[in-house]
């Protein structure tokens, strides 16, 4: 099935219970099959997602981290996807410098009627964290005291 | 829009796409200042490509008659570059020698037009209407006689209009090997 | 430790095809603080919640893992089950093993495996649960309609006859909206104002509705069952109780070329003024900018004209506060406006349809003032710039509707009915008069109505051609409109004496600021967003504001009244309880390590971290903090993330629940 | 100021007179004018009629000659070389394989960073105020119908010029001159443009609703900023006479001929006198 001999990527997904749960929960009932990579973690929205919540992510064994939530305008209270979109500006460079690779978070906005695009998000963040490898370096960094 | 030069059926995919969302509202049709002289107005012709008819579409006199005033493309409520379509209509129908015998005047100065670019850089118009009308007289098109632009010629002349030579840009080999890199030498009759 | 069962479902085949539900079980039997793990052939029916119940019994169980189908779909039933059997109903936690797994990984081995990962998960979460108590608020019985047309006038009266109090607010110096100004109305033909105006004074005289018009919504604090809405009544400029209406001052005013609001610029008023005849309430108001006293200070005409003395030139802005426990959104819809220049927020206009440079090409409401009795031309249809009779219209569908390159992509559902009412008034009052309609497609769904469009055409012989317009410019008196027949394949040129363009619909001018004040979300074009498409169409996700009318999408009068009805019963619903419940997953802070920074507070969406001060016992003061409102907390979550101290918390979704899940899986 | 000049074939062929008045004209407001050294033809509409490659190709060559010599902007007095030029921009803005491929076809690396500026936005970078204030004479005289046809604003994503659908620019400045311009209706239609020599009778229709559009309102003369607008309107218009039997006898003036005027240059030396309509 893969290219990296039989390695079968851990994803962990933080997602909104309003939109890109709804999804998720649309791509089954349609029964859209996509690879068992991703372990869901479901909060009220992504306005509650901080830096931690990703570097613990990694710190428990994640090869990659996808935060989905709902589209710009759409946030069931109101704006808290968008104070997830300004933070993560802010965090990103912080996380660049601890040396975590980036093209291992992915954010995307998937809304309750999305979900072939739910399919379609996992199926593609799963094959390019395929082609990364497992995030052995990651552990390193913890090791290395970074 | 992206249309590139390629061949036959990748051109006709990218068409197809390009009119993907036609609602057929007809918009383009309605403001187009050659529709009363078209056989088939904008509209059908994009309709055609919508229904893989391509062929039928190119082999229309309607493209030739297409004065690129954008018009189409500017006021297209879905966004479609009706104009560019009809550009590439036209690359079809000369690729597969569709294009109608009454439109291939325009052809004809099209290519005449490109080929005095490629021989110098820039138009020649003396050389280029002359080349045009003689290949249109031996095409036995219906083209205006000559001498008719012949009595314009002391007029321009006379105001100093006329350029008997016209300008060469100084690297023509450039010039050339652009043409072939574009893989667009145009084709002598 | 946590006693904690887990209830595997089989959902039939639906989950049992795919995963492995008794090693499922198996494998959660032996996860820390499990007493108990058992698979079932469907969880959600009744003896599969006995099963849960008795399980709670018998194992002494405090928390509950029901490893099923989406939490969407069944928690609340789980919950429910168990706080039957006396286990707290936010100890529930549920792994959604169906819609996330067996519906879509088919490999028994991968699925299985990702089911117990869900099912550890879960359990982690179970652990860490704290018994919650749900919110309970009072109500107060009394609600706010936003928006006095026909939608909140009905909204109102449906629930004022039911016994409640209603506040209902108008911007305009009136009530009675947009069909106040219609001429007739589609498929039947009866005069709008004649069905309309006993409305307006039945809502104006019953006692339990209070009127504000001239009157926005200027802040609104609170939460469902207790609003605090500021109203703000815009200086009128007369005292409403002392007026009599007589009509006296407007008779006498002598700047008197005033364009027309309600005849959209095609009448004129004079400064001091009702709107229209009918106006309810019937009490003039003072255009500040057109009176002479108020920008000259000379004049004073009305006042000196006034028996009752009821004008008073230093009257004021006045803010009043309204208490309410819920509130109706019903503030309609304004016209697309094709002179819109280039790209204002996204949306641009028709600069080749002329609309602005030729005073005969109009829109659809400006021919519905040229058709109305009480209209400008008193019914006659005369054209704008010499008052000739037009022998020639021309009726524009879609223009701003359906076309996303000038920013609206939305069809808005009532002009294809009134462009074929237009055609036919037309017809009806110019025997020889030419209407022709150009449309891309007829959109007449509903009773009577394509009856109505075809009448239109085989009847009274409207020129339906299929197609858009391109351009319009005018020659000596005449329009030439360029359009095309795609169904006879030709371009069309049309000299008309007069254009009417059926403008989109748009909800009406500031809808998104009063939806930010109320927490409710809209789409892209600023529509009111309902919280499910089919089953809550009048809810919103605000909990307590509901919406009806064409605030919510475009929308003809019998949809706007018939959800202005549903959203009354959904108000009276609300009413009929006398407290409220709702989830306690909210935050709070720990007030000790506070650090009273206060960014929770800019970024709570609902105000509600407040700022409080810590005292001992002795009341000396120790520190500042935040403290969260649980009446206003709606338990998102934000001011979690951005809390530097990490000194709040989110129950139901906590830091170390987070961990702890995350841990669970390696 | 100077700015970097592409001329184009027209304005180096039967349209010099276009060039004369522009340069002239530039020249009275302190406007210098760099030539593009060694330009190619833009393609014009053979070129995107027939190999859309080509017709990125050729304006790609100009705008890397552009960028090589160091010409943030580019002057092309003819709408049919900047609306080639501005595609060609927009083409390669944003794809860099594009920019690659191109780079290796016109043997020059090519960003299309240089800015493409129609004659209009010379006056207005110029400045109306200024223009108004070195004035000597004002064109009170002029009752001039401002055609824009097709390429000036059209299409507005490219252009990004004016209002594509009611354009006020050059009424703007002209009116600033003292001129009075008509309200008209054929604005912004087309006149056939470069169909001259292959559909005469094309052309020859078109012309002949624009100029008696021009006429019935009033004008009493038509301003345009197009070579290819001048030759049909003003070279053809005797066949226009004959094939539909109505002398218009309408001036047709390059905008920067009035804007010359205005700035009290001789007709002779703006061109005027070769035009083939003349007072």
């Amino acid at each position: 099935m893969s290219q990296n001999n039989g390695f079968d990527p851990k994803i962990i997904a933080y997602v909104c219970n309003w939109c890109t749960y709804l999804g998720a929960d649309l791509a089954g009932t349609n029964r859209l099959e996509y690879p068992a990579s991703v372990r869901i973690i479901r909060l009220p929205c992504t306005g509650r997602i901080d830096f931690h919540l990703i570097v613990k992510a990694f710190e428990s064994g994640a090869d990659a981290v996808l935060v989905s939530g709902c589209h710009p305008g759409d946030c069931h209270y109101t704006a808290g996807n968008f104070h997830a979109r300004r933070r993560w500006t802010l965090f990103r460079a912080l996380l660049d410098v601890l040396g975590i690779e980036m093209d291992r978070i992915h954010f995307t906005w998937i809304s309750a009627a999305e979900g072939r695009k739910w399919q379609e998000v996992v199926t593609e963040i799963t094959e390019k964290t395929k082609a990364l490898g497992p995030y052995r370096a990651y552990r390193r960094i913890c090791e290395g005291g970074a | 829009m992206e249309i590139l030069p390629t061949s036959g059926k990748a051109l006709d995919a990218e068409v197809e796409r390009a009119v993907a969302a036609c609602y057929q509202c007809g918009k383009c049709s309605a403001g187009c200042p050659m529709a009363e002289a078209m056989d088939l107005l904008p509209n059908r012709l994009l309709r055609l490509v919508q229904l893989g008819r391509i062929d039928k579409a190119a082999a229309a006199e309607a493209p030739w008659l297409c004065v690129s005033c954008q018009t189409c493309t500017t006021r297209c409520p879905q966004s479609v570059d009706c104009a560019a379509v009809l550009d590439a209509l036209r690359q079809i129908a000369v690729g597969r020698g569709l294009v109608p015998r009454r439109q291939q005047r325009t052809l004809l100065f099209q290519q005449a037009f490109l080929e005095s670019i490629r021989r110098y850089g820039r138009v020649h118009e003396v050389e280029l209407i002359g080349r045009f009308k003689t290949r249109a007289l031996l095409g036995d098109l219906n083209v205006p006689l000559f001498f008719k632009d012949a009595l314009l010629a002391p007029r321009l002349y006379r105001r100093g209009k006329l350029h008997l030579t016209g300008e060469t840009v100084r690297d023509r080999d450039l010039v050339a090997r652009i043409f072939a890199r574009c893989r667009a030498e145009p084709e002598t009759t | 430790m946590a006693r904690i069962g887990v209830f595997v479902c089989w959902c039939g085949e639906n989950i049992a095809r795919h995963v492995d539900v008794e090693a499922v079980a198996s494998g959660a039997a032996t996860l820390p603080g499990v007493r108990t793990a058992l698979s079932y052939k469907y969880m959600c029916s009744e003896p599969g919640q006995a099963l849960i119940r008795r399980k709670i019994a018998e194992e002494g169980l405090d928390a509950v893992v029901v490893s099923a189908c989406s939490p969407h779909m069944h928690l609340r039933t789980f919950r429910r089950a168990a706080e039957g059997a006396g286990v707290n109903p936010y100890r529930v936690e549920m792994a959604n093993i169906r819609e996330h797994c067996s519906w879509v990984h088919h490999d028994r081995g991968e699925a299985t495996a990702k089911a117990a990962d869900l099912v550890r998960m879960a359990v982690a979460k179970a652990r860490l649960d704290r018994p919650l108590e749900p919110i309970c608020v009072p109500v107060a019985r009394r609600v706010m309609v936003v928006g006095g047309g026909v939608a909140g006038i009905q909204a109102a009266l449906d629930v004022a006859d039911a016994g409640h109090q209603v506040v209902l607010l108008e911007r305009e110096p009136s009530i009675g909206g947009k069909m106040a100004g219609l001429s007739e109305t589609f498929p039947t033909l009866d005069c709008s104002q004649c069905i309309l105006t006993p409305r307006m004074v039945e809502a104006a005289q019953h006692p339990n509705i209070t009127l504000h018009t001239y009157s926005e919504v200027e802040a609104v604090e609170g939460f469902v069952g207790n609003f605090r809405v500021t109203v703000r009544k815009r200086a009128r400029y007369i005292d409403v109780d002392r007026c009599t209406g007589c009509g006296q001052c407007w008779n006498s005013c002598p700047s008197k070329k005033n364009p027309s609001e309600f005849d959209y610029r095609l009448g004129q008023r004079t400064a001091i003024y009702i709107p229209f005849p009918q106006a309810v309430p019937a009490r003039p108001v003072i255009d500040k900018d057109a009176c002479i006293k108020l920008t000259k200070g000379k004049c004073g005409l009305c006042a000196k004209r006034c028996e009752a003395q009821a004008v008073k030139f230093d009257d004021e802005d006045r803010l009043v506060v309204e208490e309410v426990g819920a509130v109706v959104v019903a503030t309609g819809y304004r016209l697309y406006d094709p002179r819109t220049p280039a790209a204002a927020d996204g949306i641009s206009g028709y600069g080749e349809y002329g609309y602005g440079k030729y005073a005969d090409v109009i829109d659809s409401l400006q021919f519905e003032r040229l058709a109305s009795a009480s209209g400008p031309t008193a019914g006659e249809i005369r054209r704008p710039s010499d008052g000739a009779v037009p022998k020639s219209i021309v009726f524009v569908s879609c223009v701003g509707s359906r076309d996303p390159a000038k920013g609206l992509s939305y069809c808005s559902k009532v002009c294809c009915m009134y462009n074929a009412k237009h055609a036919m008034l037309y017809r009806h009052k110019v025997h020889d008069g030419a209407a022709h309609v150009f449309y891309m497609d007829v959109r007449a769904g509903g009773k009577n109505y394509d009856e109505f469009v075809r009448r239109a055409i085989e009847q009274d012989g409207a020129r339906y051609h299929r197609g858009r317009v391109s351009k319009i410019t005018e020659r000596e008196g005449k329009l030439i409109v360029r359009g095309v027949d795609t169904l006879a394949g030709e371009a069309i040129t049309v000299e008309a004496d007069m254009v009417v363009l059926a403008a989109a619909i748009r909800p009406a001018e500031g809808v998104e600021r009063l939806a930010q004040k109320l927490g409710v979300g809209y789409d892209a074009f600023g529509f009111l967003s309902e919280s499910h498409p089919k089953l809550r169409p009048v809810e919103t996700n605000a909990a307590g504001v509901f919406v009806c009318g064409a605030c919510q999408g475009p929308k003809d009068i019998p949809e706007s009244v018939a959800q202005a009805s549903a959203a009354a019963a959904k108000v009276l619903a609300l009413f009929s309880r006398d407290e409220l419940s709702r989830d306690p997953e909210i935050a709070s802070v720990n007030e000790l390590t506070c650090a009273a920074c206060f960014a929770c507070e800019r970024s709570c969406p609902y105000g509600a971290v407040e700022r409080a001060e810590l005292r001992n016992g002795r009341g000396e003061f120790l520190k500042r903090t935040a403290r969260i409102n649980p009446g206003l907390c709606m338990g998102c979550g934000t001011c979690v993330a951005v809390c530097p101290s990490k000194s709040v918390d989110l129950d139901g979704y906590s830091e170390t629940q987070v961990y702890a899940m995350l841990k669970s899986l390696t | 100021m100077e700015i970097g000049y592409y001329p184009g074939c027209a304005l180096h062929g039967s349209s010099n007179d276009y060039e004369t008045s522009v340069r002239a004209c530039l020249s009275a407001l302190d406007v210098g004018l760099k030539e593009l050294d060694d330009w190619l033809c833009c393609g014009a509409s053979a070129a995107h009629s027939l190999n859309h490659k080509l017709s990125v190709a050729l304006p790609a060559r100009n705008l890397a000659l552009a960028e090589r010599d160091g010409m943030a902007e580019l002057l092309a007095p003819c709408p049919m070389c900047s609306g080639a030029l501005l595609r060609a921009k927009a083409a390669l803005h944003g794809d860099a394989r594009l920019r690659e491929e191109m780079g290796e076809i016109i043997e020059l690396p090519v960003a299309g960073s240089a800015e493409v500026l129609n004659l209009v936005q010379i006056f207005e970078r110029a400045g109306i105020e200024r223009i108004r204030e070195r004035a000597v004479r004002t064109l009170e005289d002029y009752r001039p119908a401002c055609y824009y046809g097709c390429l000036l604003t059209r299409p507005p994503q490219t252009t990004r010029f004016d209002d594509c659908e009611q354009p006020r620019s050059m009424e703007s400045l002209l009116s600033a001159l003292g001129a009075e311009p008509v309200d008209w209706a054929f604005r912004t239609e087309c006149c056939g443009a470069g169909m001259t020599v292959a559909r005469e009778e094309t052309v020859l229709e078109l012309a002949h609703r624009i100029l008696s559009d021009a006429a019935a309102r009033g004008a009493n003369c038509l301003v345009v900023a197009c070579p290819m607008c001048h030759v049909n309107l003003d070279m053809k218009q005797a066949d226009v006479a004959r094939r539909f039997a109505v002398n218009h006898q309408m001036i047709v003036y390059y905008l920067s001929d009035l804007v010359g005027l205005a700035l009290g240059l001789s007709p002779e030396a703006l061109g005027v006198d070769r035009h083939f309509v003349v007072r």
